[in-house]
Formats: C-alpha cells, structure tokens, sequence
C-alpha cells in the first residue's frame, strides 16, 4: 500500500464517493421507505415527506349515530379521530370543499341545529337537540399533523404469504446448481479458448461474443418444445429442474465464458509454463492453477448469474412450471400482487425481501476480489 | 422437510454430475491415450492425440449447452422470419420489408441506436470510477454493495422505484416523484418526464445506466485489483497524481476488460426491454427493438414471423461487435 | 377438500344443481391443470370455486397463474404442454389460439346453452364464437366472471354535501361536469397510466362513447375494422372522450397529467380533503384501489354511464369485458370443468364472496356478497346490448398498442383525426 | 541542504519484524551502497525511502525536513524497482518518457534524453518495444533508463545490474558512476549483491544484517577493517577465512594459538585482560600467500582447485573441521588435489575478532 | 544415451529472427553453461530446450529422438525461470511441492525433498509465506528449490543466482555442483552472467552473440585461447585491452607494431602471408604487471584508480583514444591519477586477432 492515504486527494476521493452512492441509493432508499410506509400514504405524498413530520389534510368519520349518548337533553357522539396518534389536529371543517373551515376547538354549525368541536388532541364531539338519524357518521375533514409513521406490516403481509418458505427452497434448488455449474463448464470452456492452441480458437470466441445477443424470448418456444419432446421420448415431466438448471445454463454461458476467458488469457504466461514444466497436464493447471487464480473473475461471474437466476421468473415459468410445487420466491411475491399488479406496498416490501440473498452473496462473494493476487510470482514487465 | 432435503438431494446432485463429467472424461482420456510412464514416440503420439481432444473435451459441455440453448433458436428464428405470423407459410423477405416501411421500426432502430451510444459508455464510465475510487477508501465495501443494489433489486421493484423517481403530478398537488419534487422546490414547473418525446429515451436510459453501473463496478473492479502493484508505485515514483495513474497507468492496463464490459452492455442494451415495456411500452417514442419484437411475438397471440424478423436485425448489429473480438483475440494470441 | 359453504346450507345457493353434477362425472384420479389470469386475492377465491368441482369428480385441480400469462399461454400451446383449461381475458389472444388450431370447440350444445342462459347470449355466443385452423367458425371459449366496465364512480356524501344529482343521461353528465367547475371543484380523475399498458383506460372510455353514439354493428365493423378507425363514427367518439379529457379544467391535474397519472391511482382524488374530483370513470374491479377501509355503496358508489337523451334508441349498452375458459388439451376433465361452468353453483359461490359478476339468469341474484355487486349484476343482466371491450377484440397490435398510443397522443394534444388516422395506418400495416 | 536521515526507521509486516531500528545520515550528493544477504530488508528501507512502504516507527528527514508522510511524489526521487516494474502497456521509449512527461518536460527535451539513456543502456533498436518482448537485461535496462531519464533529488537503485551480463555491467555502473560525478547534488542509494560494484561506485557502504546496520564506512576501510565478524566475512568474495584461536599474549601485537596448534602474530593492540581469551583469526583468502619456506603461517591439504584463469582459488581441509580454508593465489597454478601447501601473509592484513565476533582493531 | 543436440535451431518472432541456426551437441550429464551478452537468446534457447517456445526451424533430439513437438512435461525437465514464475497463490512449500505432486510421490518422499532443499537454500523459516512476502532473493531461491526438488533428466537455469548475495550465492553455487556431481546422468544447462559461477561450475561455456554461437569449450580453454575477439572480450572482467596493432614479422612468434610505436613480440606462430596486415593485439588487465625496468610493453597515464582492496583497477589513457587500458594489480597500490606507468606481460599471455577477429592461435 502506497503511503499517500493522507494526501488532500483522498478527501475528494471520499466526496465523490459519497456523492455517487448518494445518486445511486437514492431511489432505493425511496424504496426502502416507502416499503415502511402505511399503503395508503404511497400514493399520495413523496416519500421523503415520511421522514419528517407533516401536515396532511385527513378525512375522518364520527362514530355512527348508534353510539350517541343522551346528555343533558343533548344528544351527544364523542370520540377521537386520531386512534392511539400523536397527531395534533390545527384546523377542521364538515364540508369536503372547505376542510379548514374551523380553528380547533371552535364550535362549527353543522346544519339541523347541530354543533361540532374538535381538540388538537382530536377528541370531537357532536351535539344535536334532537337524536340523531342514520346509519353512518358525520365525516369530518381535519388538517394534522402527522408524525413519521412506519409500519411493519407490509413486510409482515408478504412474510406470511403461504407457501412463501417452499418458493423460497425452490428459488434456491435453482439458482445454487444454475450459478455452480455454468461456471466451472464456462471455466473449462474459457481456459480451453484462453490458453490451448486449436484451430478455430478466435473464431469461436467470436461466435461466443455473438451469441451473447441472442434474445432470451426467441429460444423459449424451440426449447420448450425440445423439452417437451425429450420428455416424452423418455417418459418423464417435462419441466425439471435439470431443465432449468441448463436452462440458465445456456443463457448464462457466452457471458461467463467471455468474462472468464478474457480474465484468464491476462493471466501470467510463466505462471502456466512453469507448471507446465513441472509436468502438470491441461487438467492439473487448470484445476491447480488457473481456477484459484481466477477466483476473481469466478467471483463477479457468481454473483451476476446468481442474481439473474434468482431475480428471473420467465425461464422458471416457462421451464419450471407455475405450479404451487414449483413457483419460485419471484412469482409468489408476483402473485401476492393480484391480477392488476397495483399494491405498491407489496412490492415495494418484496422488493426488498427478494434483494436480501443477492446482496448476501455480493458481500460474501466480494471478499474474492482481492488485490494483488498475482503479486510475486513473476518478475519484469 | 422433505422439500429441503429433495433440494439439497438435486443441487449436490446436479453439481456432482458436472463434476464427474469433467473429472471422468479426462481420466478416460488418459487412459485411453496414456502418456504418463510411458516414454519414446508412443508417448509423444498419444499426447498428440490427447492435447488435440482436450481441448474439446473442456469445450464439449459449454459447446453442447450453446448450440441447443442459442445457436438452434438462431436458426429457428432466421427460419420463422421467412414465415407468416404462424409460422408455418414460407414469405420469402415479406417481413423485411415490412420492416423497412414501418415507422415504429425506424423509431426503434434510432433510438436503440441512442440508447448504443449513451449507456453502455456510460454505465462502464460511471463503472470504472466507481470501482477505482471505492478502491482506495476504508468503507469502499459498503459504497459498492450500496452501487450494486440497484442490480440485485428484482425488476419490478426497479420499476416501482423510477416511478417514484419520475411520477408527475399536476402543478399544485403534492409531488410524490422526487424530480418533480425538486423541480417544483425550485421553482419549476413540474413534467411528466416520461412523456416528453426523444428526452424520455434518456429518462429511460438513466435506469439502465443506474442498474448496469453495478455490473461495469464488479467487473472492473475485479481487473483493476489485477493490476500489479508495482506500476502504480512507479508511476508514483514518476511524479504522477491521481488522474494520470487512473488514465495512463490503470486504464491502459485493463483495456481488456473494459472492452469487455462495454461489449457486455452494448450487447445488453441491444435486447433491452423490460425498462421500456414497464416504463413506457414504448409509447411517446420511446420503443426499442426487443420491445418491439416482443410486442410481435407475444402481444395478442403474436405473429412469430415479424418478432423473428426484427430478433434477426437484432443479430446482425452485433456482427460488427464479433468482428472486433475477433481481431482482438487473434492480436492476444500472437502474444 | 375444504369446501367454503357447506353442501345443502345455505338456501342462497342452488346446492341441487352442485349435486346433479355431481352425480353425472365421476373422474376420480384425474387431474385438470387450469391456467388463468387471477393472482392473489382473486386466486384464492376462484380457488374456492374449483373445490367444489374437485369435490364433485375427484379430480385433482392443479391451477396456476402468471405475470406474463400471455406470453405463457402463447409459448406453452406453441411448444406443445399447454395446460388443460385456460381461462384468458383476451378474445384477440383466444381467436389467434384458435386459428392455429390449438382450442378445441365446444360444441353445439354449449353455443345453445350461452344462448338460453345468458343475458344478451347472442352477444356472449358471438364473443366467444372464433375461426379454428379449418378456418370454420365455433364455438370455442366459455365466457364466465365478467367486469362491467360502463360505471362511473362518485363519493355520495360529496355529492349530497354539493347538492349533486347522479345524472341520468350523458347531457347530464356533461352538465354535471360544467357544474362541477363552475362550482370551483374539478369533475373528473382519469389516469390512464398503467406502465407498458399505459393508455388502456382510455380505450374504455372511447368504446363506452361508441355504444352511446353508435349502433352496435357500428361498433362491431369498427372492432373488425370493417369501418376505419377513422371513420367519422370512430373520430366523434374520441372527440367526444375529448370533450371530458382534454380540458384542463375538467380533468384533475389538467389535460397533461391524464396520460402519466396511473389508473390505479387515480381514482384516490375521490376521497382526497378536499376532493381532487368528483367522478371516475372506471370498471367494477377499481374498488380495489380505494383506500383501505373505504365501503362500495357507503363511501364510494357507481352509477350506470348514462345513455344519450338524444339517441333513445341505443338503449342501454353495456360495455364490459371478462375472462373466457377454453379447452386446450381434450381431456374427460376438461370437457367436465365447462360443464361444471354451466352449473349455477360454479357461480354462486364467487358471487357469494366478492368481486364476481354473471349475465347467467340461472344463478340466483341474492348470492351476490354485496348490495353494490348486486346492482352490477343487474346491470348486466338489465343490458340491452353487451358488447365487450372493443380494444381486447381488436389484434393485439392495434387493441394493445396502436389504440393505447394514439390515446396518449390524443390526450396530449393531437387531434382526433390525426390519431385515428394513425390508428388506421398501423392496422393497415398488419393485414 | 542536509540530505536524507534515517532515525530509528522500523519496519513490520504485522508480527514481522523487518527492520530494527536504522539510524543512517546521508548527505547530499553521496553515493550510499546498502548491501547485506538476501533478505536483511535492503529492499524495504529503499521502498520506505521511496515513501512506498509505510514507517512503522522512527522519523524519515530529507533536507532537515520529516517525510514520513510525504507522498512519493512530493520526495523527488527516481528509483529502479528490483522486479522493474515496468508499465505493461507501454513501449520501451514511452515507459522511460512517461516521468519527463508528466513533468511536463517539452518534446523535444523528452526525445533527447531517452535516445541519450537508451544509447547508454544499449537499448536503442528495441524503443518500439513492448516489454513483453524484451530479455530480462533489457527490462532491467529499460527500469535503469527509466530513472536515468529523470532529474530527482534521490536516486534509488534496487539491484539494477543483476540481469545484465559482465560488459554490460561495467558499462553500466561507469555511466552512474558518471551519472554521479555530473549530478554532484544528487544522492544515491544503491543496493547490490556485486561487490565490485560495492566497492568501485560507493562514497560509503551500509553493511545490513537481518534489519541491522552492522556497519557503515568508505569501502576500503570496510575491507581493511570490518567491525565485526559478519561484516568481515560479507565483504570480500570468497569470504574472509575465520580460523579459531586462543590469545596467549598481549600488547601492541597479539600473539595467538591456532586450533591447530600454531601460533601466530598479528599486528593488532589488545589488553592484557584477554589474554586467554577465545578470539576469531582472520585472513582473507587473497591475502594468503604459497610460502615455500619455513616461516609459514599455516599449512593444509588442498581438497579443491578452482582455476579461474586469472586467479586460482584452493580448498585448504584440515584447519577448521567441515569448513575449508579458501585461499585466491594469483595466475594459473600446477597444484593438484592431496597436495599439502604452506601459506603466509602479511601480518599486516591479519585480522582478530574477540569471541562476540567484534574487531580487536576498533576495540 | 546421447544427451541433448541441437540441429541447426532457430528461432524468429514474427519478422525478428533470435536464434540463427545454433549447432550443440550436449553429452548426458555435462554441465554446460550459456553465456551471452544480454538479450542475444539464452533464455529463448533455455525455453526451447523445455519446450516453451516453439522451434521456428532445426531439430531438437533428447536421447536421440525428436523432440521439436514433444510437450514440456515429457521431456523431463526443471527449470529455474530468469522471472521466478512461482506460483503466487501456494505457499513457498506448496510451490516446491508442486512438481512432485504431480508426479504422484508419497508425502513423506515429498516432505523429505522439499525440507532439503529449503535447508540448503536457507528457506526453512519461509515455508509458510506466499511469495509476494518474500525478498527478491528469497522469491529465486523458491524457484531453485522448485526445480532441484525434482528429478528430471536435464536441468535448465535461468540466472538463477542473480539476486542473491555473495555468500548465498557462493554456497547455492556449491550445492548446484554438488548436485551435478551426485547425478552423474543429469544434464544441467546453466544461464548465467557471473564469470565466476561460469568458470567454477561448467564442464564446457557456450558463449552465444546476437543468436549465434561464438565459441564452445571448456572454461579454461575459452580464458586462454578464445577463439575471437568478441570471446576475448567477453570472458574475463574487466574485459581484454585490446590495441590496434600491424604484423611487422611472422613466424613462430609473431612482432607487432602497437599505435603507439612501440614494436611487441607474441608467442603466437603467423604465416607470412600476414606481414603487414592490420591485427589486434589482445592483453587481460590481470596479466599487465607494472614494470620498474626498460623492458616494458607499453606505459601510459593512470586516469582512474579503482581500488577494490584486493586489487587495484588502473585505467591507463594514451594508446587507444577513448578506450582506456585497465589494469588490473594484487593489492593496493600507491598510485595516483594522472602517474604515468610502464606494464609489462608474460608473453606466453598475450592474444592476436586478426582484422575478421578470428584468434591467430586457431588458425
Ligand atoms: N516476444 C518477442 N518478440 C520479439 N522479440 C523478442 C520477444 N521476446 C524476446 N525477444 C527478443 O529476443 C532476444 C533474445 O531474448 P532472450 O530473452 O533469449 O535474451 P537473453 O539472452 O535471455 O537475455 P538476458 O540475459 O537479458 O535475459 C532479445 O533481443 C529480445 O528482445
Ligand atoms: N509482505 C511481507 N510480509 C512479511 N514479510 C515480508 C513481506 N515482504 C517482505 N518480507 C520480509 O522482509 C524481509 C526483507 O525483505 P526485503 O525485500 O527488504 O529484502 P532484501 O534485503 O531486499 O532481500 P533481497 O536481496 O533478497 O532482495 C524478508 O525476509 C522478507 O521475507
Ligand atoms: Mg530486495
Ligand atoms: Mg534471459
């Protein structure tokens, strides 16, 4: 480590690293709050307004006329519009169009001989000569301020989601062996096209490269159908997870093998020749050599397939059935959603139950994105 | 229970078969053409052999799983594109010249092509910084996992996010989207950001430059730490600040890789659609070809044979893309 | 299985029609995999439903849904496992299935029965009637849980409180509306955003101007194309949402916030202090986006989107939309499932627990959970003319695409003609 | 204008002590040689005087000025890294280029002096180059050319000359030592394995030992009169041979008793108190003569002959038992295995060390 | 058992040729050591001798049999790479270990092996450490014991001492002749740029020029009789003075005309046919002796005295401008820049070029 870790530099270091995890978290942290936040809220104040106390204009309902008592002639509905809050009430009025009509604790007329009064602590009360008719009670529209609120519930919601623990097994039965696999066949493959001679070699990287583009709704239909043929030939279900694991697979190999192949060939040649010397076949140098010294590449490769195949639910749709057996988390929390997709709480709160395990495995992961691995192994330029 | 155990079963399972394939396959070739031991021209011929197999041997699974995963559906869909929408009348080139008069189509074509110059260079740009800044600094760990998130957050739930971001309020009521928001604390006037033709192709691109940043980060992040120390300290010895050690020294050095990432996303970019489709659909001019194509295919029973046709002028703009990787791996191979 | 009304208990229920089928399939062993449109809640009460067909044959129901169930649908029956039933939303998807030949038809008996037992069953029977492969006409979907989309939403209290009457015909309506202005409010919240679907609601409200402004084979050629879209017809009709969404003053946030605002926010302007609008313009499914605690019939009401005066001989069209079952793989189940559709019972027991409506005279109105539901049932079964929602008949491109983005264009600031006109064009270029 | 100065410099590599504590004055325009074996962490305190590695204790001054904290940069110094470190992307001209460049030295400036260096250094058809393509020499070349190129307050030489062949050895270290007599303000510091190269370019020489100075001094008095043991057998190639010993006399010269019975005179002062005392004889190979007569210090059998052409060094066994006594007699000589030879030397070139290995001559 | 030959081999990299056909014969067993200015292919023909580098042209036999195609890990070899090449993410034991391993040995054979050669090469505290926490000394001597652990059949080192210092480097050199005596059968071929290690340890030098061989023989016969300048100048440090000179009279001994004037007599027999040719008369700095007489060679100015306490380095101006003639003296003289001295020489020592550079002794 070079000693210039004091230098006024790293104080700009420091700034603008602050800055851009300001622009990236932003949204997120959006996110974060509004999945804190009471479902009917999102929709109509900014998020960042959670954060600080506000005044909102509120619509509350009296207690229906059953609940009037007699009082002194009077008949009387006493409560509180703001349930167990630490609100305070400002202002108040009876009718939608002027909410703000009365100061707290003013007396408003409300037709038919009626008076209302509301405190700042929310207590109203409604008195009237006569009894009251009705079945449902008076609206009153008040301003409060409301405190930040949040709630648990919606994570509470989506947790308690039946059959939520067994998407979740599935989820993983299918992202550990789709993420394991590609990689150590992508391995193979990329050290073959990185460091064994064969004719075709920089024409088959490219066709690699090429397939990289090939979009992922083209092949669902030939494949399913090949699935469903294999299947049949051979008298087993179509959808397994075998045929998903080399489902993501195939969609994941040309990136881990470019990635993985373009790691390896900067790798040292002496390193290889060495070995290579010391009488180590393909094999050996691969598994003893190139596969611990490509832990970094493996590592970034890892966390992107793992994060694909657990973010993804069309391959596991198509591939793995959307049976209850089967769903994986990604279309259970879709689900929970309802057919019109419009309960931001909930996927706002699943959003952030879903990031959990790609960010554990980012973190564990990152740890193999060391420096200096290759330090001290060969001298010169 | 059970279902955890079944999972465990099939993922050791899973991962147990490749192993054995690989270890298996080698062993038998080394048994089949032994070379250990034994000495003189045998020896020299059966190496001959195995080192020609082997490396087919490592490609064969990789192989196997491109041809049936991607290269068939290629052919599939060069097959569908010169069919009807059932795919089953052979047209000819009727879909590509469709292609060429329609109006959506040319709209796609531009604005994938914006969408080709402004994300990937600067997803890998914001990349590079990031992964070079956070490199060097005592909580650089928790700012990357915090520029990684976007790229772990499933994309529904980025979708909910820039509706946050972009929501539009009528001028007056309450901002729930936070541009809005300081727009109007500013002074402005609120939009609806997403409406505004050819600007809202950026309002998109914002997004998938803010969730590919993550992956550019990783990667690059991973080559720079390849670098070897010593250049970087003798650059410092030379005199060099920061800057130029970043763009004379360190970039220099992971070139590769940056070619990479940016191919990476330029191709990404290519069959981006799900940013548009959620945000947009590709109204007020916003479509894109992948979009468009899967509109074609699978919008209100699909015409197979139109989505394969834009799916092939999806391919053919990476060809130039292939080339370059040719010429760069032949220039590496001459090393 | 756990059956949520018990057999025999309760009079609401035709329990003689659930034994009858009962008595006629017996399947045991079987299974039936159903794929439909419904998630979450609605998942569970249709649910609840197909228990009382795995309880009358024995045969195991596996259901399952999906985001993207179009494009399952479409990979699934093009690859060759397609589930037994599918029940889709979209007679475009439907017609393009069955002309490639992957629908079986139901046959004459079923056609008759939609005939005997629907209200308007000519108009369900055409719905559900497509080309096969063969290029013959039939009878290939079962049309069952159906959403009236013809219904404007209001706050009563906010109404009595302004002294507003729900208006009866559409001059009504539009004086309501002036009213509501001239009485410092704004009358409307329309949010036609809806992500990729952005623009959908907007069709509603053109198609329900259609009915009220056209004949009902006018709207059928229009749905055909038989007229262009830009035809006088088409292009009074969207002037005529126009009228309603495109000033400024008429439309809570003015003309621009129409097309970015999202329907499912929308219609919370209702119930804002003060309210942000007075009336929404919305199918029977919105209540689900009230707030939470808000009570359909008490806090929040429907009225009938009123007819013309001036055209008494529209009657009262009904513009509604709803999800049709069909056989994708032959199998005794399956044929079994659409009957047991026909049974009152399969009915009732949604209508019993929310948000089901039926034009089947045969199932008995008093099931329905609610007053609210009820009187959208009658609606339905009150109707004159049911036309489903034009847009999902339409090819995908133009119901799902074309006709969206034109509405976006129309509401921000392009003008009828030039919309339709380009609605034409895009349908040209498909044909 | 007081040059660099080392006090109490400690170095770890977590629990590993590297460095023990260095106390060293350098002044301006001297030419300091660091040599010591492998590992004494010749390499650390040149990175630590570089500002490469951080101090984990002691100060660091350079012109009277504390630079512990001083980034690289900011010390002007150029230094040849003992793995190169060449910059991989670069050819030969722009990795020697790069430091003028940044400089912000004219073009023309630039090209002068990397042709100047890269004439010096032989490097001149390969300036195309990428150092991929080059030999080991001339990567290490390019590293020398590197720094040469520059005009620093500091030179730092990390073993520049152990890739290159004899000729180009002598070349090279002449043209520093050149380097060194034009650019009389300039310090350097220079670690070596060559002792000719110790010897011919250093104004002094810094003998380390395990993080330890063992002693520091002109070159020739470091051979003629090494502190200890460690540094008297270091310096001098073969090494000096140390032969057991008794003191039975004192006094301006001291007389000594072999391990092998003989005894011996040596011109060196020692107190009468160690008398009987165990002490180390020494006598460095090239000081030991054939002597054909009586009067000889010491006689063995050869086991080895190594002709060297110039030189030829013999194997003496039968003095100290498994370490035979070198001897480097001048010429090509007819003397063969078994052969038993008398030697003298110069009582003058005699050296004791008492039994902690310290010189009698400083004592 | 015919060892290693080399058959017209070359060698190009693209359109740069490095190797220019080399022609060896290396008998099993031998000790042959290559040296070689720097950069004139001793690594590229260690490396295809391992088979690392492809052979452009020419046949390589082992044993007599072909070998051009045969992989590296058949031809059963170690070598010791000029850039180390170790394994960075294994240990320094790991790294020794390694090759056996491979080879299936048993763990204690492999234990035993690797904390032999650790003892010698005094790495034993190291085992555990991963080479980026080692020296630059310590980083070669793990790659020596990576290739003196196993057992091959040749051994090839690149330089492998050149980072080590003089006492480590003396005792490796020994331990590497003492391998090669205890494996009579093992062919060991050597890179190095140390005269020293050169002379000792070699059963024939190869010394190679720009992909060339230049001469091949014995280490004395190439200090005594190099069979070119280039030879001449190569072998021996500091390098032969050479003076122009013309052959004034030819015979059994050969007179020359110096630039100077000054007429000298060579033992070295000429043809006739060489009077009046222009030569190069050949003298090495450690055979110039100073003369107090009449009877000298040549005098001259003493520019530089170098004292290295052993001997005395005199550069002598005055008979060939700009190149100075070295002397080289036992001992420390009393010489000051700028004495004018007269030298002499055995005249058995003295060397004749001819104008080609071909040694008139071979001829
Ligand atoms: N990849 C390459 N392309 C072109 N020339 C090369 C390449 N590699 C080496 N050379 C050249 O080949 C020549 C021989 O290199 P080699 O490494 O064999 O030298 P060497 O004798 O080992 O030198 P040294 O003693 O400096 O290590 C050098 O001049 C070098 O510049
Ligand atoms: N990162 C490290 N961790 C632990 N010990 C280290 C580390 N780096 C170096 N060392 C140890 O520090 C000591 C001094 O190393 P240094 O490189 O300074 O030696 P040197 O004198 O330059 O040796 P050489 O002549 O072999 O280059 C060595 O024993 C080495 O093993
Ligand atoms: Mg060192
Ligand atoms: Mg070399």
């Amino acid at each position: 480590m070079i000693a210039t870790s004091r230098s006024p530099l790293i104080i700009v270091v420091h700034l603008s690293v602050l800055l851009l995890v300001a622009f990236w978290t932003l949204p997120t942290a959006g996110l974060l709050i509004s999945s804190l936040r009471d479902k009917d809220q999102l929709a109509v104040s900014g998020w960042w307004t959670a954060l600080s106390t506000s005044s909102q204009n509120l619509t509350g309902r009296a207690a229906s006329p059953e609940a009037q008592v007699e009082k002194d002639g009077k008949f009387v509905i006493a409560g509180n519009l703001i349930e167990g809050g630490t609100s305070k009430v400002s202002a108040f009025g009876v009718r939608p169009m002027q909410p703000t009509a009365f100061e707290v604790g003013t007396t408003a007329d409300i037709g038919d001989g009626q008076t209302l009064t509301v405190n700042e602590d929310g207590s109203y009360e409604i008195v009237s000569p006569t009894r009251i008719e009705g079945t449902r009670g008076q609206r009153i529209f008040y301003t409060a301020s409301v405190p930040p609120r949040f709630t648990l519930d919606n994570y509470r919601e989506v947790l308690n989601a039946e059959g939520i623990g067994a998407s979740f097994i599935n989820s993983l039965t299918v992202a550990i062996p789709a993420t394991i696999i590609p990689i150590l066949v992508a391995a193979f493959c990329a050290y073959a096209l990185a460091w064994m001679p064969f004719p075709g070699r920089a024409i088959l990287i490219a066709v690699i490269v090429g397939l990289l583009v090939v979009p992922l709704q083209m092949s669902l239909i030939p494949l399913l159908k090949l699935y469903n043929g294999v299947g049949a030939f051979f008298g087993v279900p179509a959808k397994t997870y075998v045929g998903i694991w080399l489902a993501h697979m195939g969609f994941g190999l040309p990136l881990a093998v470019y990635l993985l192949r373009n790691y390896m060939a900067g790798l040292p040649r002496e390193i290889m020749e060495s070995a290579r010397v010391d009488g180590a076949s393909d094999f050996d140098i691969f598994v003893k050599i190139i596969l611990p010294l490509s832990f970094p590449a493996l590592a970034s490769f890892a966390i992107f397939q793992f994060l694909w195949t657990w973010n993804d639910l069309l391959v596991a749709m198509v591939f793995l059935g959307t049976g209850n057996n089967e769903l994986v988390l990604t279309g259970r929390l879709v689900n929970l959603l309802g057919s019109r997709g419009g309960n931001w709480e909930i996927l706002t709160a699943s959003a952030f139950i879903t990031i959990i395990v790609p960010l554990i495995v980012f973190f564990s992961l990152q740890r193999y994105l060391v420096r200096g691995l290759l330090a001290g192994s060969v001298k010169g330029g | 229970m059970q279902q955890l155990l079944f999972a465990i079963f099939t993922m050791v399972g899973g991962v147990l078969a490749c192993v054995v394939y690989f270890f298996g396959t080698n062993w038998l070739l080394d048994k089949i053409f032994p070379s250990k031991g034994l000495t003189g021209p045998q020896a020299s011929k059966n190496l001959r052999i195995t080192n020609a197999i082997r490396p087919w041997l490592f490609m064969a699974p990789a192989l196997f799983a491109l041809g049936i995963y991607l290269v068939y559906p290629v052919f599939e869909s060069v097959r569908l594109s010169l069919h009807d929408r059932s795919g089953q009348q052979f047209v000819g080139l009727s879909n590509f010249r469709w292609m060429l008069g329609d109006s959506e189509f040319r709209q796609s074509i531009f604005n994938n092509f914006l969408w080709l110059l402004v994300v990937p260079a600067l997803s890998t740009f914001f990349g590079l910084v990031i992964a070079a800044l956070t490199d060097r600094i005592w909580w650089g760990n928790i700012a990357k996992t915090l520029i990684f998130m976007p790229m772990a957050i499933s994309f529904v739930g980025a979708a909910v996010i820039w509706k946050f971001v972009y929501d539009y309020r009528s001028e007056g009521s309450e901002q729930i989207g936070i541009l809005n928001a300081i727009v109007v604390a500013m002074g402005g006037q609120p939009e609806a950001w997403m409406t505004i033709p050819f600007w809202n192709n950026f309002f998109l691109m914002v997004i998938l430059i803010w969730i590919q940043t993550g992956f550019a980060m990783v990667i690059l992040s991973a080559a720079l730490r390849g670098i070897p120390e010593e250049t970087i300290e003798a650059a410092v010895i030379d005199g060099a600040n920061g800057f130029q050690i970043f763009f004379k020294i360190m970039v220099p050095q992971i070139w590769g890789t940056i070619a990479v990432v940016w191919t990476t996303i330029t191709i990404l970019v290519l069959k981006v659609f799900d940013i548009v489709l959620a945000m947009t659909n590709g109204q007020w001019q916003t479509q894109v070809l992948a979009n468009l194509m899967f509109d074609w295919m699978f919008r209100g029973g699909g015409d197979f044979g139109r989505g394969a046709s834009i799916a092939v002028v999806i391919m053919i703009l990476v060809i130039p893309i292939m080339i370059w990787n040719i010429r760069n791996a032949t220039r590496e191979m001459e090393r | 299985a756990d059956l949520k009304f018990k057999p025999g208990e309760d009079a609401k229920f035709n329990w003689q029609s659930f034994e009858d089928f009962k008595k006629g399939h017996d399947l045991k062993g079987q299974t039936l995999t159903i794929f439909g449109p419904w998630r979450g809640e609605d998942e569970t009460l249709f649910r609840a439903v197909y228990a009382y067909f795995s309880e009358a044959t024995g045969v195991e129901v596996k259901y399952s849904s999906s985001e993207n169930y179009e494009q399952q649908i479409v990979i699934d029956t093009q690859a060759g496992s397609p589930p037994d039933v599918a029940i889709l939303p979209q007679p475009g998807l439907i017609a393009d299935l069955a002309s490639k030949g992957y629908l079986t038809p139901l046959g004459d008996e079923t056609q008759k029965w939609l005939l005997d037992n629907y209200a308007a069953g000519q108009s369900w029977v055409d719905l559900s009637t497509f080309k096969g492969k063969d290029g013959n006409a039939a009878l290939y979907a079962f049309p069952y849980k159906i959403d009236v989309k013809s219904l404007v939403w209001y706050v009563p209290e906010n109404f009595e409180d302004a002294g507003y009457d729900v208006p009866k015909t559409m001059e009504d309506l539009k004086a309501l509306t002036e009213q509501i202005v001239a009485d410092g409010g704004t009358p409307w919240c329309i949010g036609l955003g809806s992500g990729g679907a952005t623009g959908w609601p907007a069709t509603d409200w053109v198609e329900d101007l259609m009915l009220r402004t056209q004949s009902p084979e006018t709207y059928d050629k229009w749905v055909k194309n038989e007229i262009p879209f830009n035809d006088a017809a088409v292009v009074g009709a969207i002037d005529e949402f126009g009228w309603f969404a495109k000033n400024d003053k008429f439309v809570d946030g003015g003309a621009a916030a129409v097309a970015s605002t999202d329907f499912r926010d929308s219609p919370k302007g209702l119930f804002a202090s003060p309210p942000k609008c007075y009336l929404h313009h919305q199918a029977s499914f919105i209540p689900s986006f009230f707030p939470e605690g808000t009570v359909v019939g008490e806090d929040a009401d429907f009225f009938y989107m009123p007819p013309y005066a001036s055209k008494p001989e529209l009657g009262n069209p009904v513009l509604g939309a709803g999800t049709l079952a069909m056989i994708t793989r032959d199998t005794p189940a399956s044929r079994a499932f659409i009957e047991f559709l026909k049974t009152p019972i399969a009915h009732e027991v949604w209508m019993a627990q929310s948000s089901f409506l039926t034009p089947f005279k045969g199932a008995n109105k008093e099931a329905y959970a609610n007053g609210p539901m009820k009187k959208q049932g009658e609606i339905l079964l009150d109707s004159t003319t049911f036309r489903f929602d034009g847009s999902d008949l339409m090819p995908g491109k133009i119901g799902a695409g074309a006709f969206w983005t034109g509405m976006i264009d129309f509401v921000g600031g392009k003008s009828a003609p030039d919309v339709a006109e380009g609605i034409q064009k895009a349908w040209d270029a498909i044909k | 204008m007081t040059g660099l100065v080392l006090k109490d410099i400690r170095k770890s590599y977590g629990a590993v002590d590297v460095i023990h504590g260095i106390d060293l004055d350098i002044k301006q325009g001297e030419f300091i040689v660091f040599v010591g074996p492998s590992g004494c962490g010749k390499s650390t305190l040149l990175r630590m005087i570089a500002g490469l590695e951080e101090i984990t204790g002691g100060d660091m001054l350079i012109d009277g000025e504390r630079v512990n904290d001083v980034p690289p940069s900011k010390r002007g110094i150029a230094m040849v890294f003992q793995s190169y470190a060449l910059y991989p992307h670069m050819t030969v001209y722009d990795n020697m280029a790069f430091g003028m460049r940044i400089a912000g030295e004219s073009k023309e400036e630039i090209d002068r002096r990397v042709r100047a260096a890269a004439d010096i250094l032989q490097l001149t058809t390969y300036l195309d180059r990428l150092p991929k393509a080059l030999s080991g020499g001339q990567r290490q070349r390019v590293a020398i050319g590197r720094a040469i190129c520059r005009n620093p307050k500091v030179f730092l030489f990390d073993e520049p000359l152990s890739n290159l062949d004899a000729a180009l050895r002598v070349a090279t270290r002449i043209e520093i030592a050149k380097l060194n007599e034009q650019m009389a303000d300039t310090t350097m510091i220079y670690v070596t394995h060559d002792q000719v190269e110790a010897m011919t370019l250093a104004d002094r020489i810094v003998v380390l030992s395990a993080g330890r100075i063992e002693q520091v001094g002109a070159p020739l008095e470091l051979y003629e009169r090494p502190a200890n043991l460690f540094v008297a057998r270091f310096i001098g190639s073969p090494a000096m041979n140390v032969i057991p010993a008794k003191i039975t006399s004192a006094g301006a010269a001291t007389a000594l008793e072999l391990t092998g019975g003989r005894t011996v005179t040596v011109d060196i002062a020692t107190a009468a108190s160690e008398v009987g005392k165990v002490a180390s004889f020494g006598v460095r190979p090239e000081d030991l003569q054939i002597s054909t007569g009586d009067d000889f210090l010491f006689a063995g059998t050869v086991s080895i002959v190594e002709a060297l052409g110039e030189v030829t060094l013999l194997y003496i066994e039968g003095l100290v038992p498994g370490e035979p006594i070198i001897a480097k007699i001048p010429g090509i000589l007819d003397v063969k295995r078994g052969d038993t030879i008398r030697f003298t030397a110069d009582r003058a070139k005699l050296h004791l060390f008492n039994a902690a290995g310290q010189s009698y001559r400083g004592l």
